[in-house]
């Protein structure tokens, strides 16, 4: 009986294994890595799985065994043995050795993730970004090309791009699951590190991924997501170009608009800038950045992309992220204000 | 021996301070935990090392504008001599020597006292100079620090002084043979800490 | 009890051995009492006299220090003598998980 | 004077163990008062099950959310965990070792309350304007933005039943190391009495870090110091150097015990001898020895560098063999053995693959490039709860059921315990093997809520529906707790009939002065080696005579109250409250007012007379 439910208890694993192995999207799991850094962190998880369920192996063999050969079915005193060298000395020299195989590629893969020499060097063309972490949104500067973007990281492929992560407020963490293992942004100091986004693997996922803060930050920190763009290096240069050529705010394009973006320069502009240059320092962009705000795929890094979720956040942005630092700042809006600004701000692009 | 027991000159062991089992364990508790202690404040000069100077602005005093030589000299001899004093106390303790152990203690609470009153002085000196708890990362950590040793050396007087009174009528016994003892190792330790405070905050301070 | 090994079996002359032993050792207490506060005298004079770089002056004073701690503890404390094996490995103990603390602190592990 | 054997009233009792000074009552005392932590912990644990069973769901609000985790992690470890274990090391330690009783009485029982009123302010958070909601970890930049007193619940909590703790590990050091029977050498010390003494160790040098950690958040948070404000110089990073200095060997004061119970069981029901016991011992230090070298693993993604995270990524991975080296003497001593399966040795043999998972994938989380993925994920949810549920909650309910007949004198229902176990099992390895995938497929921890299809939704409720299982065996344990006790049916010294050590050789629950005369110990196991010969009893080293014993003392429950008083006086005082410096001063002048009380008044305990030892055998000669 007891026997019995142990067995159907492994096979109710194995089956699950199986089942749901197969889940997790594409372009949010780190088992369908994107990316350099993620095919190294794949393999090394990989040789360590392996390595693992070997152990694993060894142990239930002796187990299951020991299982059968050896319950209690006499009254009889087994024999006081004391120990065995030679086991004792084969159960620690094995696990010595296997951990020697799984040190090795750590210490290497740990190296070559930390190389970021490139980005020091002026001279480098490598894509940098300053990420800029703050409660429950995200900044990325471009500081070479002098652009500012918001929330939507956009990367070019199949190159390293080169990130510097520090916070504005209290910790998080900056992650791609499947293009790369994250790295924290600290309050105290700036962070370095790579990311290489597959032009294949992108194009399967959309040229879209996931991004997460990995970091506890407070209420919302589970809504704390952004999107990655990754695109290839032309497509790339186009973006920059059109970025850096909005020198002014985008004009408004329609009655509606024209209105909203009057309700915007009163009521929102203090904080959220809706020009792409990098004017600003670091530590005066306290929201957003709005410029492409049309183009983007989430409002809020959470929300469906539509005019109606656009006036559900700005109408009561507590309900969606609590703790979040825009509540309170603005004025409350009427049903047509709120119209008005979710026509101008859907309006706002500057990819034509 | 029980712990009770009226002991004469002629009967008091050689190592009051472990003769029952008691004192034994009072004597061990008391070095696990000086043991303990170690950690503490090395957790506290691991920080410290790593707040050194560290201040919003320059026009907040660095260690090296901050500390001076002679005071921290003086601060440092009545120390030690302390040290050696409850060491003549223990010596007259294992003599059996009441009334000797009692004024060599009393000469160790008074030099205590002195440093005691030498720090306040100097932690007021340096809130004049802006150096404050609340004024910068330096300023919390310095304090933290070395004021975790005053900290100690004030309830190192308390326990010094409460053992004296508590004991004048009384005299030596095996009871509170131990607890003089275990109150001298303490005293020694904050000494040893003392060593270091000089050596790492202050002369390593000037140093720059 | 541990002082059972000096019975003589006549307790003056124990008594007197004892005595003179501790006496003597008081003398050595007070010697390396004037050793601590001759080595104090060094390290604060080596800082008094601006001449010497901080590569020298740092590592000496920190010597002098430990040197100084290795007095308190082996005299002043007795750790020298037997019965102090257990205190002695836990405060060595202790002093290890502290240094592997500073040591972290202040090398490999800060920006 | 001989307060024993009497039968009292409820006050007389409750009286008697507020007071008392005896390490089988405290041990008792801390078996209940963990066990209530246990089961708010557990409490909180189905909240966040329920929570996550569906996504966006609105169970509990994202800000009561982490207030619930936060206090989840904390109560489960500090509360729950180590007040457990403190009550079998209580309880076993010194009876296995032929004591009379720890070094220092006074000070547990000090120890017991510190922890109990540092518990309980630590809860009060609840009803006083929410707990603390930083995770247990209480990360420097979010507990100093975290607003509210929660945070400083946690701070001053903390830092009270820390203290216990901390004084709680020197009394067993000492006892260990001066109380030993005549013939208890090291080397014969039972490996329950040695993962005590390792373990008691770890505590003296692991406390004081997180003593420090949350001495500078409460004079940060409280009196205005720097110590984590960037702006002012502070850094952040210093306390999670201070709290995982503390953090790592913490988890290793909580497994070394479970490993000792589990060497017991494993020698005890399979009738043999430990297999390799002085190897064990060695990799028991070894565990404790190298715990303080490897804090950093959990910090690779901070930003050290590659040559800190290389140094302790392999550091981490060291930690493996002396681990596999028990996992291979604990089954060997099985081979060969005569194997009965006990509802203990369900626990122990369940334990060897279950913690072997959860060791495994430690290692996995110790390789530092591949922790990048794995960091604040499901993934190390996943491994933590199978080694601590797997390894050290198995570790106490095998105990419970194990130490309950010496405890207790009676035994606990057989098959209710099989049912506990059977449910608790599986419901165990629903709830988070599939949390392995959760992780890996890129769901991070702490998180309140998921969005719908990033495809966790079915795993999530998989996971919740194992929480549930668990709740079932836990309810099954508290029924055959209350069943016995009411039956209460008597049993004698060996009630398992295998006992090898001291512990089993006299009464159940034993007499307060445990041992009417010290036993002479011949060897390792030293109960089985007298039983060998056909004896009955272990031979006493010394003649019947009189036996010293400490007073019970009121002193340590006001001592520690007085800290709990202060506590509230040092939270509110930033709110400027008026009253506030005035409690501060009375809690602080209860508590060492009670210390001066201890100090000048004379406490030489008292001795049981030769001749009410032998009443003593008269009567049970009667009895029986
Ligand atoms: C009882 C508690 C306990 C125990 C025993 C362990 C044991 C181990 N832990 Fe775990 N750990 C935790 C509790 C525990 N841990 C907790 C609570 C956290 C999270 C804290 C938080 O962030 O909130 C954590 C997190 C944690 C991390 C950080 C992850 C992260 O946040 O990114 C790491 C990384 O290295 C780690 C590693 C290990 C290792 C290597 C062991 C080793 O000791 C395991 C050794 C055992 C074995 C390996 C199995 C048996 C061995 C053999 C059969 C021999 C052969 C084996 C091999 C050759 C591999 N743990
Ligand atoms: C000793 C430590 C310990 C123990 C035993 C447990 C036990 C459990 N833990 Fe947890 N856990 C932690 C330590 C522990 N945990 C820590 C340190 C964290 C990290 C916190 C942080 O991130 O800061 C954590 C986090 C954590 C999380 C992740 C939260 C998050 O990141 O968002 C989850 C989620 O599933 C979880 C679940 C559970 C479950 C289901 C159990 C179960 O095993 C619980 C089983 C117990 C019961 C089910 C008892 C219930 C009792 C009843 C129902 C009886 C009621 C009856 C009466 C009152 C009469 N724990
Ligand atoms: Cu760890």
């Amino acid at each position: 009986m007891k026997r019995l439910a142990n067995w159907r208890l492994f096979s109710l694993f194995a089956i699950v294994a199986l089942v749901l192995s197969g889940c997790g999207k594409p372009y949010l799991s780190t088992l369908t890595p994107a990316g350099e850094v993620a095919d190294i962190q794949y393999d090394l998880m990989g040789l360590s799985t392996i390595i693992m369920v070997g152990v694993i192996i060894v142990v239930m063999l002796v187990f299951v065994i020991v299982f059968f050969r050896f319950r209690r079915k006499d009254d009889r005193i087994p024999k006081q043995v004391e120990g065995s060298h030679k086991l004792e000395i084969i159960w620690t020299v094995i696990p010595i050795l296997l951990l020697l195989v799984l040190a090795v590629p750590t210490v290497s893969a740990t190296f070559k993730l930390a190389d970021v020499k490139t980005m020091d060097d002026k001279n480098s063309k490598a894509v940098v970004v300053n990420v800029r972490s703050h409660l429950y949104w995200w900044d990325f500067e471009y500081p070479k090309q002098k652009i500012v973007t918001s929330q939507e990281l956009v990367v070019p492929t199949d190159e390293k791009v080169y990130f510097s992560l520090k916070s504005m407020d209290v910790k998080h963490s900056f992650w791609i699951p499947a293009v790369g293992g994250k790295l924290d942004t600290n309050t105290d100091n700036i962070n370095k590190f790579w990311l290489e986004f597959d032009a294949e693997k992108s194009n399967e996922a959309g040229n879209l991924f996931y991004g997460k803060c990995a970091e506890l930050c407070g209420p919302s920190h589970a809504l704390m997501d952004f999107k990655v763009k990754a695109m290839s290096k032309d497509d790339f240069n186009a973006w920059v170009k059109d970025m850096q050529s909005v020198k002014a705010p985008e004009k408004a394009q329609t009655a509606l608009a024209q209105q909203g973006q009057d309700i915007f320069n009163k009521s929102c502009i203090g904080c959220h800038a809706v020009t792409p240059e990098n004017k600003m320092p670091e530590t005066a962009r306290i929201a957003p950045n709005l410029s492409n705000f049309g183009e983007r795929s989430r409002v809020a890094g959470i929300l469906d992309h539509n005019k109606e979720e656009v006036k559900n956040w700005i109408r009561n942005p507590e309900t969606y992220k609590p703790g979040n630092t825009m509540t309170g700042k603005y004025p409350q809006m009427t049903e047509d204000q709120l119209n008005a600004l979710a026509e101008y701000l859907m309006g706002l692009k500057v990819q034509d | 021996m029980h712990a009770e027991e009226k002991l004469t000159y002629e009967t008091w062991p050689a190592e009051p301070e472990k003769s029952t089992l008691e004192a034994k364990n009072k004597f061990l508790g008391f070095w696990l935990f000086l043991g303990g202690e170690t950690v503490l404040f090395a957790s506290l000069f691991a920080t410290y090392l790593s707040l050194k100077d560290k201040v919003p602005n320059t026009s907040q005093p660095l260690a090296k504008d901050l500390f001076e030589l002679p005071l921290t000299f003086v601060a440092t001899m009545l120390l030690l001599t302390s040290s050696l004093t409850s060491v003549y106390a223990i010596y007259h303790m294992k003599n059996f020597a009441f009334k000797k152990m009692m004024v060599w203690l009393g000469l160790t609470a008074l030099l205590g006292f002195g440093f005691l009153g030498l720090e306040v002085y100097e932690f007021n000196h340096y809130v004049h100079l802006g150096h404050k708890f609340t004024s910068s990362a330096f300023g919390s950590a310095f304090y933290t620090l070395v004021g975790f040793h005053g900290a100690h050396v004030a309830f190192g007087l308390a326990w010094c002084l409460s053992l004296m009174f508590r004991n004048a009528k009384r005299g030596l016994n095996l009871y509170n043979a131990p607890k003089f003892y275990v109150f001298s190792l303490y005293w020694h330790f904050i000494d040893v800490v003392w060593v270091f405070i000089f050596t790492v905050v202050y002369l390593m301070g000037m140093v720059g | 009890m541990a002082n059972q090994q000096l019975n003589s079996g006549n307790p003056r002359v124990d008594l007197e051995y004892r005595r003179r032993k501790s006496a003597e050792e008081m003398r050595y207490q007070v010697i390396s009492f004037a050793l601590m506060i001759f080595l104090t005298l060094v390290a604060f004079a080596a800082v008094a006299a601006k001449g010497f770089t901080a590569w020298f002056t740092i590592p000496f004073i920190v010597l002098l220090a430990a040197v100084q701690v290795v007095f308190q503890l082996f005299y002043f404390m007795h750790m020298s003598h037997k019965g102090h094996e257990a205190p002695t490995l836990f405060l060595f103990s202790g002093l290890f998980v502290g240094l592997v603390m500073i040591w972290a602190f202040s090398t490999i592990i800060w920006w | 004077m001989s307060t024993y054997a009497q039968k009292k009233g409820f006050g007389a009792t409750l009286w008697d163990f507020l007071t008392t000074v005896d390490h089988k009552k405290i041990a008792i005392l801390y078996l209940i008062a963990g066990g209530f932590f246990f089961l708010i912990g557990g409490i909180e644990a189905v909240f966040i099950r329920i929570q996550l069973a569906v996504p966006n769901n609105d169970f509990v609000s994202a800000g009561a959310f982490n207030e619930i985790i936060t206090m989840h992690g904390t109560t489960m470890i500090f509360l729950a965990a180590m007040p457990l274990v403190f009550a079998f090391m209580n309880a076993v330690m010194p009876l296995q070792i032929g004591a009379r009783d720890v070094a220092f009485p006074y000070v547990n029982a000090l120890g017991f309350w510190l922890f109990f009123f540092g518990g309980i302010f630590l809860n009060l958070s609840w009803f006083l304007g929410g707990a603390p909601d930083a995770g247990w970890t209480s990360y420097a930049s979010l507990a100093i933005h975290s607003k509210g007193h929660g945070v400083d619940f946690y701070v001053l909590g903390l830092q009270i039943s820390g203290l216990g703790t901390l004084i709680g590990g020197i009394n067993f050091l000492v006892t260990i190391i001066n109380m030993r029977a005549p013939g208890m050498t090291y080397m014969r010390m039972p490996l329950f009495t040695w993962t005590t003494f390792v373990t008691s160790a770890l505590i003296l040098f692991a406390f004081p870090p997180l003593t420090v950690g949350l001495v500078l958040m409460m004079f940060d948070r409280l009196f205005g110091a720097n110590f984590f404000e960037v702006a002012q110089g502070g850094n952040t990073v210093i306390w999670e150097h201070l709290f995982w200095i503390f953090g790592h060997p913490e988890v290793y004061i909580l497994i070394l015990p479970a490993f000792g119970i589990f060497s017991e069981i494993f020698a005890m029901f399979s009738r043999k001898r430990l297999f390799g016991y002085s190897s064990m011992v060695f990799a028991t230090v070894l565990i404790g020895f190298l715990g303080f070298m490897v804090w950093a693993h959990h910090m690779f993604t901070t930003g050290l560098g590659p040559v800190a995270n290389a140094i302790f990524a392999v550091a981490t991975m060291a930690i493996g063999v002396p681990t596999g080296i028990k996992i291979f003497n604990w089954l060997f001593t099985m081979w060969g053995g005569s194997v009965k399966f006990t509802t203990p040795m369900h626990y122990a043999f369940a334990f060897i693959p279950t913690f072997v998972m959860g060791g495994v994938t430690g290692i996995m989380l110790a390789s530092a490039a591949a922790d990048y993925q794995y960091h604040d994920t499901y993934f190390v949810v996943a491994h933590f709860h199978y080694v601590i549920v797997g390894g050290v909650v198995l570790a106490l309910l095998a105990g419970t059921h194990l130490y309950w007949p010496k405890m207790f004198g009676t035994m606990l229902n057989e098959t209710m315990g099989k049912i506990t176990f059977w449910t608790f099992f599986i419901g165990f390895h629903m709830t988070f093997f599939i949390q392995h995938f959760l992780g890996l497929w890129g769901m991070p921890r702490r998180v309140f809520t998921y969005l719908p299809g990033q495809g966790f939704e079915t795993s999530n409720m998989i996971s919740s529906i194992g929480a549930a299982f668990m709740s079932v065996g836990v309810i099954v344990l508290l029924i055959n707790i209350i069943v016995t006790s009411v039956k209460n049916v008597r049993v004698g010294n060996d009630p398992w009939g295998d006992g090898r050590t001291l512990e089993w050789s006299i009464p159940s629950p034993p007499p307060f002065y445990n041992f009417k005369q010290l036993p002479l110990v011949r060897g390792l196991d030293a109960y089985w080696i007298e039983k060998m010969e056909g004896k009955k009893e272990m031979t006493p080293a010394e003649p019947l005579g009189d036996i010293h014993m400490p007073n019970s003392s009121f002193l340590p429950f006001t001592t520690s109250l007085g800290l709990f008083i202060a506590a509230f006086g040092a939270m509110y005082h930033v709110d400027d409250k008026g009253w506030a410096l005035p409690v501060l001063f009375i809690g602080l002048l209860v508590t060492f007012g009670s210390m001066l009380l201890r100090s000048v008044k004379d406490d030489h305990g008292f001795h049981i007379h030769k001749e009410e030892l032998m009443n003593e055998d008269d009567n049970k000669g009667v009895k029986a």
